[in-house]
């Protein structure tokens, strides 16, 4: 009964359903059992990793690596070894740091916002989006730690009881709400993925044997799929999805901070927040891109990943992209209304100066670049997406280098205008941060669920009620058992 | 690139609105500059380091890097020991400073210090206020001669033939040689340095009576002195040098003489110079006009400054001298006339009638300072004085007649030549440096003996080396002006086995016959001061002299010295000018100056001096051509371009500089660099390139200036290590200036264009709560506010503040790569700036510290509190609690605040003697800043506590301000409206660095003042 | 656990052990000393001033500890029999320092001066305990930063009048001193009163 | 008392089933499905959780405290001056505030989920074949055979009965 019920499904599923709904792309074009599905996202856990995951997880752990080595050289030596000096006291630390904090955004902010306006075709991506979100954050977390002079005191940022008389924190300083942001984003998050992935260990656990199981047991809590715990499971979903939303809009609003609230010239404007969180989402997607490219290629996930996915992460890029460039925009005019000569200065010099090739990338990767994806041929081709995914990485990278060396180098006196290039040690140590995200992330695809089974079969059961939509799916079912 | 600011701003009498040029050659983004190359490791420094913060931060390190820590953090901390005196001085309080007065070492001018000692050794350098010639200045170089002291590369023992040896033999194989010296009948020349005090004039003279034909030579290195003294024994038959008293001058020329920076004594002259021009105390303002070829600090500080080629000067003075002439009376017109006959004349400079002018109405006040060793040129500007009448008056006068039989550096080379001389003694003197010839002549002589304090190019090609140790290891007086003399006391027991020079003196005079034979030094000296200046005092003998020794100097009546007259014969002085070389025009001329740091390399192995920047240049570490911007860009040239300078005398590869202000057919180089490390120091070494090899090989005349040269290109690029690299203000009112006229007539309130210096507050000093233009209440500073004001019209940028910062704060020495990746550490740095024309620039100095803002971007971005404001407005750097995330850094409108990059080691256990033990010494990864100098303020309060007294204005004296030669910083209380500084913010002058951002800096700036004369 | 996480883990762990077990405290840290020395005895049975050996504490950062010689000046004839003194004398006559383990410890970045509290008429007991009653000396007090700051901060608030310093009375000649103005302890909080 | 364990292939059927066998009367022990499957707690007349008032309380407590731990810290335990600021510059503490509020909330409310759900760590669990993966089972507090039929009408392909807490 099943196989026949699977066939005709099949059939006239494809068939029927763009007659039904001709603007709408089916969310998943898979096979229409639900054991289809948990067989597709759990199969390749079981499976051995193809030769392309290891030579990727190859790649990764290397630069890891070579970036551990240049950490530890850094932090045995002084941070003299970087290329900073008097007057450039932040370069590629800081820049990685709001870069991985900025990839780090989009993950909740798919799970999250996507969530609460209901955006079904989240499915399929917000469980590696999550992921991507946790390790951003963690590599993001190491550039303030080890761009301290003395790491090894970086407990000193903690309001803990002390014998100094009790001695607390500034908390006026945004390097201090940088703290709390980063951490409360990262656990925030880091909750908001597990909850989500409990039900789907327990499957996990279900399907497996001996070990395995058991590691699955003890991290699935002993979930039964109990209709009654489903219902407050919803809730709870629905509350961590309500508080991470803000939440993910606060860190970068935060983090923009470090530099809005500082009175240089080029840091000190209002505009940051938005401007750093539009950026932020930005580069999320552009980030969320280049991996689900990957993972769809390389994980067989086409089917699940669909070209519609793909296509509404360009759409959300072309709009974020815009609002980057019209940041872009406001700022030179505000320079130039504020009538301050030093603003002025500064952004004559951001755009003719000796930076000023590093900001014409960044205005070509960001504001140019993602106005190709106006073409729905392009928005539907993986391969230019993933370059395209790409260049703006490249971009969003640039406009952190830009807004934090350009407007240091040269600020009020010019006395003390300097210059700044980066070390071997340097670049080492983004490489590593690029290992060390790409490790986990690749050992997440292999060891845990990447896409939520419990909600692509949930989306799988609208998919099925054909045309009748989100209502009440029982006329749909009579039609097809008859 | 930005554009200079609105050219078209009218010209109004404020640097700030006169129209700026653009940095002449962009270092920034140039790879050279950025150094993109890879640092490894902490940089060879000789930076200064306390050993027992060794173990605390490793435990620290140990403690935050596992978690193991925990563990870690309940250990006991290593045991320290306590080793006590077995028999304790009675005048030694552990812990307790104590000052000695004595002279300084530094150069030829000796000039009064008081030196701070702590547990024996001494820490730190200050002016004498006292004292009757400096008056209180000591330049940089004075303040850097404490390194000095601690120098680990100076000779440890004597040494016979190369090998080290004992005193005993030393001082027989001397005797011996003189003894053979005089049987052999052959001349015995003691090659002294200028100044040397009576004392040893003394001691000397015992050994003209033991060896009969004993003859000095009195040297500097670059001729000026020697000049200036033929050129006077021309005009008066006695080769004396003049002294010069500018207090009273109004108006002052300078000619190729950089008195404020390295000419005769630069410290006592910036002192009289900033007294000359003081507008608020005289009323009115001497004028400084500058003729030389290369910008020097004393250019800078002129009213109006002429770029001349060195082949230029003696034209322009003779027609100075000429326009002089009319008018004035006495035995110098005819003497001028005679002068002027036998001088090749030129076209008359378009400046010089209007200069005639000026001094000519000032009369006996008009002062001509001639620097450089071309004998006509001196021999001018001693006419040109005598013209004005001022060797009548005050401003000119001799200094204290030389008492010993004395010969020329030229006779001494024809002496050498001949093979006469039997015996040569250098008295500390190092002429070998610049004087190859006399290497040559040097092996001929049996007995060659060098007292130099270390193994240099003299010493080395002496058979004997006896060193003399550091000045303040010695009993030694000088004699700066006649009827006053300097005692110079030892603040420290030698550190090695070395024996002051004049201790040698009195050991080699022959043994065994009569009297005063054996006598030490010390009562060699204390007799001749009984014999000469205490035999008729009233006092009780020792009470006398105590008093001297504490007060480190003695006025003897009369305490002015002779006027010159002028009694030579036309006919002679003629002939004589006749016969002195020239200084011949050429396409490129040569000019060799000393810097104001290194000097004449004499300090080439002292840190805080190699990585001082050079006040005009900008450069540490080093030495570069300096051509006119415009000639540079002529030949293709651009900064860093390594070129290949050649005269008649030798090559020299050097870095080429484009330095604004050096006359066009001028090439510019410094001198005293690219030491050999085994001659001058391991620090010294691989700095720079010895210019010396290009000076021209004659004997006499002018050797260092105007020599022809040619440049070439290699094509090779070397990275100057400059610490400033833009030079234009970019529009921005950083250095005010104004007119003399608007200085005198603003008697309180603000200039036009100048903000009261007050933070917009009511009053300065309203300690109840007050109300800025910020949105919430200020906070209160009941008790003292402190606070510091720096007059601009008095900086002269000579960088003696920067020197004892250094020495108070413990501010280590990081090296030529770090300051090249512009990591240098100084707390307390000068701002240069240009205005004008690049090839007749205008400099301004702006000394730049922490501004200690009461609104301080710096403390509000810091996670830890580690830079928080004190109770009395202070912004304190708590280095221990530092976790080094550089945000203040960053977010410092001044760029003052410094990072320590790497652990600056010190390997060199005498060097670490020089740490001043008040003040903590900085780890790594800390950030650190000017602290106003807190742990002086904290010493005098505890002082006035325990003598129940409240703090009286003058008690504290910061570092920076108590060394500055034209007392151009004043720190006070500003909740006192009695006191200095106060007074000083309520100047008309006073305004705050970018008071627009409303940090409310506690630091005000007066503007700087220019008398510009008739067309000003 | 990786990258942040560990790190965060680490530090708490870390902050939390220093906050525990007081860093650097030393308290009741009482060495061994060369030299079996008994202040029980000296300062309190024969009532010895503290100054008469520890001369610097008036004037001085450092109270210093007294040089050999002081010792023999009664210890060259009072119980040279004892092998203690004999171990003393003879290193004195070596001239050789008495090796003694330092009790009291300050880190080097904070700057205490003797003087400043000895002559605001503070009791020696006040910080080092009852030292007079202790036959080898202790540390009494944890001498952290937040014990010296809690008296700071009551002396600030009690403002209380402080005696002249003997040698400022000694200077003034003391029947003037009568006149001289007394004093009040306005102990300083700021941090770089102590860290410079 | 004995239960119906009645086993379902698609969702909708284990929702239509619910909401008849509650129209019979019979009490619906609990449900075991794959995902969260719409309208299923309507037709098992479960209450909205709430949880809801937990997470808000916990966000009230979590931003008070933080709050009041800031003014503490900078104005009564030791007011420092820092860059001229008021001791409570109240503004600058609203970010830290912010995030512990999110913060508390987010973790209290997961913990009371864990917590009112008995779901830990480690927790042994006997979950029925296939319910977390393609099979739909709802438990009925009822043995009788009408109820069973209106099972296997609802589309039920397996219907046992169990014993009590047989599941």
């Amino acid at each position: 009964m099943a196989e026949h019920q699977q066939g005709s499904d099949g059939a006239d599923g494809h068939a029927a359903l763009p007659a039904l709904s001709p603007l709408r792309q089916p969310l998943v074009t898979a096979p229409r059992t639900l054991a289809a599905i948990t067989d597709d996202i759990v199969g390749p856990m079981n499976r051995r990793p193809t030769w392309k995951w290891g030579a990727a997880f190859a790649v990764a752990v290397s630069l890891l690596l070579i970036g551990v080595g240049n950490v530890t050289y850094e932090i045995l030596t002084g941070i003299g070894t970087w290329g900073l000096n008097r007057t450039v006291g932040w370069a590629f630390d800081i820049t990685n740091f709001v870069f991985w904090v900025g990839i780090g955004h989009a993950g909740t902010l798919i799970s999250a916002i996507l969530f609460l306006f209901r955006q079904k075709w989240r499915t399929s991506i917000n469980r590696s989006a999550e992921a991507m979100t946790l390790f951003a954050v963690m590599c993001a977390g190491v550039f303030p730690l080890i761009h301290m002079g003395r790491p090894w005191l970086a407990y000193f940022v903690f309001p803990y009881p002390n014998t100094r008389g009790s001695l607390w924190v500034n908390f006026r300083s945004p390097l201090l709400w940088d703290v709390f942001a980063i951490s409360t984003y990262f656990t925030v998050s880091a909750v908001f993925w597990y909850v989500g992935l409990i039900p789907d260990l327990a499957t996990v656990r279900d399907r497996a044997t001996g070990l395995k199981r058991r590691v699955f047991g003890w991290m699935s809590f002993g979930w039964t799929g109990s209709a009654r715990v489903w219902s407050r499971y919803e809730t709870l979903y629905m509350l961590l999805a309500g508080l991470a939303t803000p939440l993910v809009l606060s860190v970068h609003t935060i983090v923009s901070m470090d530099f809005a609230t500082s009175v240089i010239p080029g840091w000190h404007t209002t505009i940051f927040p938005p401007y750093f969180v539009a950026g932020a989402v930005f580069s999320g997607f552009a980030m969320v891109l280049t991996l689900m490219i990957v993972a769809r290629k390389v994980m067989g996930f086409e089917h699940l990943i669909t070209l519609r996915h793909l296509e509404n992460m360009a759409k959300i890029i072309i709009v974020t992209g815009g609002i980057v460039g019209l940041a872009y925009g406001t700022e030179f005019f505000v320079a130039w209304y504020s009538g301050s000569a030093y603003e002025r200065f500064t952004f004559i010099n951001r755009a003719t100066g000796p930076f000023a090739w590093a900001y014409w990338t960044m205005v070509s990767c960001n504001v140019i670049s993602p106005q190709l994806l106006w073409f729905k041929r392009l928005r539907t081709s993986p391969a230019a997406l993933f370059v395209l995914s790409l260049v703006i990485n490249v971009g969003m990278w640039f406009e952190r280098f830009v807004i934090i060396v350009t407007s240091l180098h040269r600020d009020f006196l010019p006395s003390s205008w300097g210059s700044y290039a980066p070390t071997r040690v340097e670049v080492c140590t983004m490489l590593g941060s690029f290992g060390l995200f790409f490790t986990l992330f690749l050992l997440f695809v292999r060891v845990l669920p990447a896409i939520s089974i419990g909600e692509v079969k949930a989306v799988l059961g609208f998919a099925r009620a054909a045309g009748a939509g989100h209502g009440a799916p029982a006329p749909a079912r009579q039609e097809a058992a008859e | 690139m930005s554009k200079p600011k609105d050219p078209s701003a009218p010209a109004a009498p404020s640097l700030s609105s006169r129209r700026w040029w653009q940095t002449l050659d962009e270092v920034d983004g140039a790879p050279a500059a950025c150094g993109d190359e890879f640092p490894d490791g902490p940089p060879l420094t000789i930076g200064m380091r306390a050993p027992a913060t060794e173990t605390r931060r490793d435990f620290f390190k140990l403690m935050g890097l596992s978690a193991t820590a925990a563990m870690a953090a309940c250990r006991r901390a290593p045991e320290q020991k306590i080793l006590p005196f077995t028999t304790k001085p009675d005048e030694l309080i552990p812990g307790v400073a104590s000052w000695y007065a004595t002279a300084c070492g530094g150069c030829d001018a000796h000039c009064g210090l008081l030196v701070k000692t702590r547990d024996g050794r001494p820490i730190k350098v200050e002016g004498n206020p006292a004292h009757p010639v400096s008056r209180g200045a000591v330049c940089a170089v004075g303040q850097a001669s404490l390194l000095g002291l601690y120098d680990g590369d100076r000779s440890r023992a004597p040494r016979l033939a190369g090998q080290t040896d004992s005193w005993t033999h030393v001082d027989e194989k001397v005797r011996a040689g003189l003894v053979a010296a005089r049987e052999a009948g052959k001349a015995i020349r003691v090659v002294v340095p200028w100044g040397i005090g009576r004392t040893e004039q003394a001691a000397l003279s015992r050994l003209a009576a033991d060896y009969g034909d004993v003859e000095v030579v009195r040297f500097d290195t670059m001729g000026e002195r020697e000049a200036m003294a033929d050129a006077y024994q021309a005009l008066t038959g006695t080769r004396l040098l003049p002294e010069f008293r500018l207090d009273d001058a109004d108006v002052i020329v300078g000619v190729a003489a950089d008195f404020l920076g390295t000419w005769l004594a630069p410290g006592p002259l910036a002192r009289q110079y900033a007294a000359a021009r003081d507008a608020d105390v005289r009323g009115r303002m001497a004028r400084h006009v500058q003729l030389e070829s290369t910008l020097t600090i004393t250019g800078a500080a002129a009213d109006a400054r002429h770029a001349l080629s060195p082949s230029q000067i003696v034209p322009a003075l003779a027609a100075l001298v000429r326009a002089l002439m009319d008018g004035a009376t006495g035995p110098a017109v005819a003497l001028a006339r005679r002068a002027l006959g036998v001088l090749p004349t030129s076209q008359t400079p378009s400046f010089v009638e209007a200069l005639a002018r000026e001094l000519r109405a000032a009369g006996p006040r008009g002062v001509v300072l001639c620097g450089g060793d071309d004998r006509r040129a001196q021999t001018l500007a001693a006419l040109a004085n005598a013209l004005l009448g001022n060797h009548e008056t005050a401003a000119i006068l001799a200094t204290p007649a030389f008492t010993l039989p004395e010969t020329t550096r030229a006779t001494l080379h024809a002496e050498l030549r001949e093979g006469r001389v039997g015996a040569l003694l250098f008295a500390g003197v190092n002429p070998l440096l610049s004087d190859p010839e006399l290497a040559a002549a040097l092996d001929r002589v049996p007995l060659t003996v060098s007292t130099a304090d270390r193994l240099d190019e003299t010493a080395v090609r002496c058979g004997i080396h006896a060193p003399e140790g550091h000045a303040m290891e010695a009993w030694l007086d000088h004699a700066p002006r006649t009827g006053v003399e300097t005692m110079g006391q030892p603040t420290v027991a030698p550190l090695f086995d070395t024996r002051p020079r004049l201790a040698s003196w009195l050991a080699w005079q022959e043994q065994g016959q009569g009297k005063g034979r054996g006598q030490d030094a010390f009562g060699f000296l204390q007799a001749r001061w009984q014999r000469e200046h205490l035999a008729d005092a009233g006092l009780a003998l020792q009470d006398h002299w105590d008093n001297i020794v504490r007060e480190g100097y003695f006025v003897a009546a009369p305490a002015d010295a002779q006027p010159i007259p002028l009694t030579a014969d036309g006919e002679r002085l003629a002939a004589w000018l006749a016969a002195t070389p020239a200084t011949p025009a050429s396409a490129l001329e040569l000019v060799l100056h000393e810097s104001v740091g290194l000097r004449d390399g004499t300090h080439a192995n002292n840190g805080w001096l190699q990585e001082l920047p050079d006040p005009i240049t900008k450069l540490t570490w080093g030495n570069v051509a300096a051509l006119a911007p415009s000639r540079a860009r002529d030949l293709g040239l651009s900064d860093g371009d390594v070129v290949e300078l050649a005269t008649s005398a030798g090559k020299v590869r050097l870095p080429v500089l484009a330095q604004p202000g050096v006359a066009p057919n001028v090439v510019a180089v410094a001198v005293g660099h690219g030491r050999a490390a085994a001659r001058a120091g391991a620090i010294a070494g691989g700095h720079g390139a010895d210019a010396f090899p290009l000076a021209s090989g004659q004997a006499a005349g002018a050797r260092f200036a105007g020599v022809a040269v040619s440049l070439t290109a290699t094509g090779t690029q070397q990275p100057l290590a400059l610490s400033q690299t833009h030079g234009s203000q970019e529009g921005r009112e950083l250095v005010r200036e104004v007119a003399l006229g608007q200085a005198l007539a603003a008697t309180g309130e603000a200039l036009p264009g100048h903000g009261k210096a007050r933070n917009g507050e009511a009053t300065p000093a309203a300690p109840k709560e007050r109300h800025g233009n910020g949105l919430w209440a200020e906070h209160p500073y009941p008790g003292h506010r402190w606070g510091l004001a720096v007059d601009l019209a008095k900086c002269t940028g000579c960088a003696a503040c920067v020197v004892s910062c250094n020495a108070e704060n413990n501010i280590p020495i990081v090296g030529e790569l770090e300051v090249r990746r512009r990591r240098e550490m100084h707390w307390l740095r000068i701002d240069r700036y240009y205005a004008g024309t690049a090839d007749d620039p205008e400099v301004v100095h702006q000394p730049m510290m922490c501004q200690h803002c009461e609104n301080a971007p710096c403390e509000t971005v810091c996670p830890v509190l580690a830079t928080v404001h004190s109770g009395e407005g202070l912004n304190q750097q708590i280095y221990n609690r530092c976790v080094g995330t550089r945000y203040c850094a960053n977010n410092c409108p001044t760029k003052v605040r410094r990072f320590n990059w790497f652990d600056y080691p010190h390997g060199d256990p005498v060097q670490r003697m020089v740490l001043n033990p008040d003040v903590v010494v900085r780890s790594r990864g800390v950030m650190e800043k000017c602290s106003m100098c807190v742990q002086r303020i904290e010493e005098a309060r505890a002082q006035a506590n325990r003598e129940a007294r409240p703090l009286a204005d003058g008690d504290i004296r910061t570092a920076c301000q108590q060394s500055c030669p034209t007392q151009a910083i004043t720190f006070g209380d500003l909740n006192d409206p009695a006191s200095a500084a106060s007074r000083l913010r309520e100047s008309g002058r006073a305004y705050h660095i970018l008071e627009e951002l409303n940090v409310k800096s506690q630091i005000a700036y007066l503007a700087r003042v220019k008398n510009r004369g008739e067309h000003g | 656990m990786s990258g942040m996480t560990r790190w965060l883990f680490v530090l708490l762990v870390t902050s939390l052990a220093a906050a525990g077990c007081r860093v650097g405290t030393q308290q009741g840290h009482a060495p061994e000393q060369p030299i079996a020395f008994s202040h029980a005895l000296h300062a309190g049975l024969y009532e010895l001033d503290c100054q008469y050996c520890h001369a610097g504490a008036e004037r001085s950062r450092h109270a210093g500890v007294p040089s050999g010689s002081v010792c023999l000046n009664c210890h060259s004839r009072v119980k040279t029999d004892s092998p203690e003194i004999q171990r003393l004398t003879s290193l004195v006559s070596a001239n050789q320092p008495v090796p003694w383990i330092k009790v009291h410890r300050l880190p080097d970045f904070a700057f205490f001066s003797h003087a400043s509290h000895v002559s605001a008429g503070l009791a020696c007991q006040g910080c080092h305990g009852p030292v007079e009653q202790m036959v080898r000396v202790a540390q009494q007090e944890s001498m952290t930063m937040g014990w010296c700051l809690s008296c700071h901060r009551d002396l600030r608030e009690a403002k209380p009048a402080a005696p002249l310093p003997l040698a400022t009375l000694v200077a003034a000649r003391l029947p003037e001193a009568a006149h001289l103005p007394t004093r009040q302890l306005q102990p300083p909080t700021d941090c770089s009163a102590c860290h410079r | 008392m004995r239960r119906l364990m009645a086993v379902f292939e698609e969702a909708d059927q284990v929702v239509e089933a619910a909401r008849q066998a509650r129209g019979a009367g019979y009490a619906i022990a609990d449900a075991f499905v794959p995902f969260a499957v719409h309208g299923l707690d309507e037709a098992m007349g479960l209450r909205r959780s709430r949880l809801t008032w937990v997470c808000f309380v916990a966000a009230l407590t979590g931003g008070t405290l933080a709050m009041s731990f800031q003014l503490w810290t900078s104005v009564s335990s030791w007011p420092l001056n820092v860059g001229g600021k008021p001791f409570a510059s109240v503004p600058a503490f609203l970010p830290v505030t912010f995030e512990l509020t999110v913060l508390t909330a987010a973790l209290v409310s997961a913990a009371t989920f864990f917590a009112r759900s008995r779901l830990f760590p480690g927790k042994r669990a006997a979950p029925l074949p296939r319910v977390t993966d393609d099979r739909f089972v709802l438990v009925v507090e009822t043995d009788a055979p009408a109820a069973e039929a209106l099972m296997r009408q609802a589309g039920a392909v397996e219907v046992t009965a169990v014993a009590e807490g047989g599941a």
